[in-house]
């Protein structure tokens, strides 16, 4: 049974199981994800895809919302737009983000959206964060400085992959992403070396070795493809 | 077990107590005073007196005073004594066979004492919390036997929803309809949970009731599951609290031994089997998602609601959430009935609440008060105000997700909506009071540091968005801050509130809010003039 | 009427964004008749004149010659560019930032130094712990991300703001661009 | 299909110990955190092949074990001293002083919290709150709570711990 529901004074039908973000990409109405990947469950940490719905005092992810009949909801008002965009400054001024000396230059989701957004400047203090490089795997690098947390890695892991071999360690603004026993990724006894981790990493933290600056483009068809070639036949 | 085994237990319990008995304080507070060697030293005084068979030397949980501690308490007669120490406990049996007591006696009627209303606290101080026998002779699990033999779950759900119980975990969501909505959901099982990870610092209140009333806190579940339809349960207690842990774990043993706890309660068909699961270190975990991811052996990271727990809970089945405090309310509700438990508090908050009552403040302690009780009566009648003649200055309830309410608000009743329009919260009952020396803007700092050491990491407005307002606070602090980093972590402060992923994140600017909103001078003195009107957020480090 | 004083400042960068002003090429003629230029890598002046209308600020605040001069150049100008993703982010002078100002300088002047392999302690200014965006230390006025921002764009820039316009820079330029 | 049991990694007894916390949690997944305890309290701390064979006896990836021991403060993946002090910085212990307390300690110790001395005579720790507001400044020396700590009386508290058991 089709729902209808208004977006951005938009009238948009939906299907029954959708969430808000599914049925406003349907209606061609784009709201900004980064920790959400087509494919890959939904975890709602990146709080880009809030939006404001009518009655609910709170603002609600629209990546993990599903949509009611006749819901009003508002993807981009001012107020989400400075939400939006001091979220971004927050995840600049964590880590070493250093978009001229990139691999992801110009491929990286976390610029684009820093350029959508009219970021102009971070304007929190930079923490300027030990993190570290680590190279031992022989084809692939993962770099921390430019890790935003996403867990697109993990996720891909898990549920592609099936091998699980990357989590997070520790807590709060010390997180990590780790290979198995935090332990250096060449040594890893559980990757497959299959590298959908570093296709679906939104920025340049997980890249290809010898990618140079801007040269890591990012190619994603695998997931879309293996999602539908799992499919249970109806 | 039946009926028969149970009264047959009071029985026995009521024959074997003597004319007097020494109660003394082993909960943690007064333990970690030497508790247990006062109480040894009681015991070897009775015995070498001869005075086994009058008097009973009894250990027991939680009175309340454990600031004044360690206390024994001497019924009949009612005295209790307080400051104890295993040199003075001796002459505590010498005064009660003629001579004088030197340990000093403390005051029963002051109005710390006369001003409660117990009933989540009823036995606390006054039962042997390592003996089910004890509970079992003031009453315990007779109102189990009830509930499964008398009456539908409906009509169990129907008397918590009548008397008005609200979540004493902190939110206040009504528990009737908590329940009402886990037993409604479909699921081929169900689970009841009960929240001991009492993280807020300084409150110890499921510390205290699980330390000195364990067996009332198993009865509330298993009438809880008997309610919602669950046979399994899982009690989560911090790691922090080895005694309430060590004695939970003795009660579950003897309840399962006595069959109260396990298959076919009461020779019904219920079951119900509660398994402990300890915390280990995580503020976080507190948050119901949370705590049940950590339940599940996994981080304890929360996931967005809806689906709540009570459609899709532990591994994907309906589960019921409340804390300690609250199914410790259920025993006297459904005994009591729901009418008497409404007539007490206010009108959309009933009962009773549990408080610890900590900081500047001369009387510390556990407190259960009715609740509409105003701050001032707390803080002056029973804290005793300041010590040291300092003013009271402000309170902070609700921990880290709380605020300070100052002495201006002080004559506000205490409810779920009155702190919340204060911009604090009921929280989970810790109230800490601040006097005129202390710097509410380190305060503020001070629970930001903790939300920013326990944010859990996942969503990025919390992760970062405490780090950020923790380095703005120092700044302040330290006198370096400009007008801009004030305006900075108001701003902050909006976000972290308004797009954090769970309730720590979104309580977390709190502190920072209502200090500002009550002690913005404060704020203002510490501002750096010199640099006020230079650029944006300044630097840490340069001047070093 | 005397035309607007613009000034053009080298900081902790690695003079690229200056090379993309040069490449503005034959506007720099038609920007000669709208302003003086007054102070800058390409003007024999040894000290920041007073009320400049316009600096274009290149580079991160490294070191205490950088903070000293930034304040002084906040102080005598009326509009303050930051020019670049160094001024802007702080970039890659930031990259040492993980190092402790000891370790930055051992590396530098010892371990892969071929003479003379000291510390000098005079004329080479002193190191802030940390390389820091312009902003962290005095007010900016316009923000121009890019590494470096090209010429068309910086050319976009000052003739916006000798119009009196605040630049719009949205779709012109970026991070790394 | 029959799930294969990976081997204790060592004849040490208590191995046994942990083991069985496992079987009685029927080597399910969720029992990790309560097997982590185990560890933590038979050996004071989570080493690498105390990790690897929880890993595999409980079939959990590794990576997750090892986020799940450092998600919480409990567990150590270092050992940690002889003698253990850990400060509780709850709010009533802030209040009244706790800061002071925990500088004293860590001018006499010469140690930050979160550290062991290099002897591995102490390991100075904090706490969130351990719920002894009433009695605070609180400090917990080997496992015992002292109340009404001042900078002076912790110190000579903690002297009294380390002596005893040098």
């Amino acid at each position: 049974m089709a729902k209808t529901l208004t977006i951005n004074g938009q009238h948009v039908s939906a299907e029954d199981d959708q969430t808000l973000l599914e049925a406003a990409l349907d209606a061609g109405i784009k709201i900004p994800t980064l920790c959400r990947l087509e494919g890959l469950s939904e975890v709602g940490a990146c709080r880009l895809c809030l939006v404001e719905i009518a009655g609910s005092a709170k603002l609600q992810p629209a990546c993990v919302t599903k949509v009611v009949e006749g819901m009003e909801v508002q993807t981009d008002t001012e107020r989400l737009r400075k939400y939006r965009l001091m979220i971004l400054e927050l995840l600049f001024a964590e880590r070493n983000h250093i978009c001229a000396v990139c691999v992801a230059n110009g491929h990286c989701e976390l610029q684009t959206l820093a350029q959508q957004h009219g970021m102009s400047h971070v304007r929190f203090s930079y923490l300027y964060p030990q993190a570290d490089v680590d190279a031992s795997h022989d084809r692939f690098v993962i770099d921390h400085n430019r890790c935003i947390l996403c867990t697109r890695c993990v996720r891909v892991c898990d549920e592609i992959e099936g091998a699980h071999t990357w989590d997070v360690m520790g807590r709060g603004t010390n997180s990590r992403v780790i290979t198995d026993l935090n332990e250096p990724w060449g040594d890893s006894q559980t990757c497959t070396s299959c590298g959908k981790c570093v296709q679906v990493c939104p920025t340049g933290a997980l890249f290809e070795k010898g990618k140079s600056v801007a040269e890591m483009a990012k190619r994603r068809e695998f997931l879309p493809y293996l999602t539908l070639m799992r499919q249970q036949p109806r | 077990m039946v009926l028969e085994q149970l009264i047959a237990i009071t029985e026995k319990e009521k024959k074997a107590r003597k004319e007097i008995c020494i109660r003394c304080c082993m909960a943690a507070g007064c333990m970690s005073s030497r508790g247990a060697e006062i109480k040894e030293s009681i015991e070897k005084a009775v015995s070498e007196k001869g005075l086994q068979n009058r008097i009973e030397v009894r250990r027991v949980g939680c009175m309340g005073s454990c600031g004044q501690g360690p206390m024994v308490g001497i019924e009949p007669a009612g005295l209790l004594y307080q400051h104890v120490t295993p040199e003075n406990a001796a002459s505590i049996v010498e005064g009660l066979s003629g001579g004088s007591a030197e340990a000093e006696l403390g005051d029963p009627k002051h109005p710390f004492f006369s001003r409660q209303k117990l009933i989540v606290c009823a036995n606390s101080g006054r039962i042997d919390p390592e003996r089910i026998e004890d509970s079992i002779e003031a009453g315990g699990y007779l109102t189990l036997q009830h509930v499964v033999s008398e009456l539908q779950p409906s009509q169990v759900i129907d008397a918590v929803l009548k008397s008005g119980l609200r979540g004493r975990g902190g939110a206040g969501y009504p528990t009737g309809l908590k329940w009402g909505t886990v037993a409604k959901s479909p699921g081929t099982r169900k689970f009841v949970v009960c929240n001991g990870d009492e993280g807020d610092p300084g409150a110890f209140m499921d510390r205290s009731v699980l330390e000195s009333d364990p067996h009332r806190v198993l009865e509330g579940m298993a009438i809880a599951g008997y309610a919602v339809g669950a046979d399994q349960a899982f009690i989560y207690v911090r790691a922090e609290y080895p005694l309430a842990v060590s004695r939970l774990q003795t009660a579950i043993r003897q309840a399962k031994h006595h069959g109260l706890l396990g298959n076919g309660i009461f020779e019904s068909t219920f079951n119900f089997n509660v398994e402990l699961r300890i915390g280990a270190g995580a503020f976080v975990c507190g948050e119901e998602t949370a705590l049940m991811a950590s339940i599940e052996g996994r981080r304890g990271q929360p996931h967005p609601r809806p689906p709540f727990p009570a459609e899709s809970g532990l591994w994907g089945f309906p589960t019921l959430i409340n804390n300690v405090e609250t199914y410790a309310n259920i025993v006297p509700i459904v005994k009591k009935g729901p009418d008497w438990f409404a007539s007490l508090g206010t009108e959309k908050s009933k009962g009773t609440k549990v408080f610890s009552l900590t900081g500047k403040v001369r009387n510390n302690g556990l407190i259960e008060v009715p609740i509409g009780i105003t701050i001032r009566e707390i803080v002056e009648d029973l804290g005793g105000g300041a010590p040291d003649g300092a003013k009271v200055k402000a309170v902070q309830t609700g921990g880290p997700s709380g605020g300070c309410i100052p002495v201006e608000h002080f004559d506000t009743p205490v409810d779920y909506e009155s702190l919340v329009g204060l911009g604090s919260i009921m929280g989970s009952g810790g109230m800490v009071v601040m006097d005129e020396h202390t710097n509410m803007v380190d305060v503020a700092r001070f629970y930001m540091q903790f939300c920013m050491e326990e944010s859990c990491g996942k969503c990025i407005p919390c992760r970062a968005g405490t780090v950020q307002m923790y380095e703005l606070l120092t700044k302040i602090v330290e006198r370096r801050g400009t007008r801009n980093d004030l305006e900075q972590l108001e701003e902050l402060c909006d976000l972290v509130k308004h797009t954090s992923l769970c309730g720590l994140g979104q309580t977390a600017p709190n502190p920072v809010l209502s200090t500002l909103r009550y002690f913005r001078n404060e704020y203002l003195e510490l501002l750096n003039k010199e640099v006020q009107e230079s650029g944006s957020s300044g630097v840490q480090e340069q001047k070093t | 009427m005397s035309k607007p004083k613009l000034a053009t400042v080298w900081l902790d960068g690695c003079s690229g964004c200056h090379m993309s002003a040069l490449d503005m090429d034959e506007r720099w003629i038609e920007l000669a008749s709208l302003v003086d230029l007054v102070y800058g890598p390409l003007v024999d002046t040894k000290e920041f004149p007073e009320n400049v209308d316009i600096v274009l600020v290149e580079g991160a605040v490294s070191s205490e010659e950088d903070l000293e001069k930034i304040q002084k150049i906040r102080k005598q100008t009326k509009t303050l560019v930051s020019l670049g993703d160094c001024a802007v982010t702080s970039n890659v002078p930031s990259m040492r930032n993980r190092f402790p100002v000891p370790v930055v300088e051992n590396r530098s002047y010892r371990e892969t130094a071929q003479l003379n392999q000291q510390v000098p302690r005079e004329v080479v200014p002193r190191l802030l712990p940390k390389a820091r965006p312009v902003h962290e230390f005095v007010k900016v006025d316009v923000f121009v991300p890019g590494c470096p921002p090209s010429a068309d764009t910086i050319y976009y820039v000052l003739t916006e703001l000798l119009a009196g316009r605040m630049p719009d820079l949205t779709n012109l330029t970026r991070f790394g661009a | 299909m029959k799930v294969i049991k990976p081997p204790l990694p060592s004849e040490d007894k208590r191995w046994k110990i942990v083991d069985a916390k496992m079987r009685r949690l029927g080597y399910a997944g969720h029992a990790l955190i309560e097997t982590l305890h185990t560890v933590q309290e038979s050996f004071g701390y989570l080493d690498k092949e105390a990790l690897s064979f929880i890993a595999r006896a409980l079939r959990v990836p590794p990576s997750r074990v090892y986020g799940v021991a450092t998600f919480y403060n409990f567990f150590s993946l270092k050992p940690q001293g002889v003698h253990t002090c850990v400060v509780c910085l709850g709010t009533a212990c802030y209040v009244k002083g706790a800061s002071q307390v925990l500088a004293a300690i860590e001018l006499y110790s010469g140690i930050k919290s979160g550290e062991t001395t290099s002897d591995k005579q102490l390991s100075l720790l904090t706490a969130r709150c351990i719920g002894a507001c009433a009695i605070g400044p609180a400090v917990v020396y080997d496992g015992i709570v002292a109340g009404h700590r001042t900078p002076d009386n912790a110190v000579e508290k903690l002297e009294g711990v380390i002596g005893d058991g040098a």
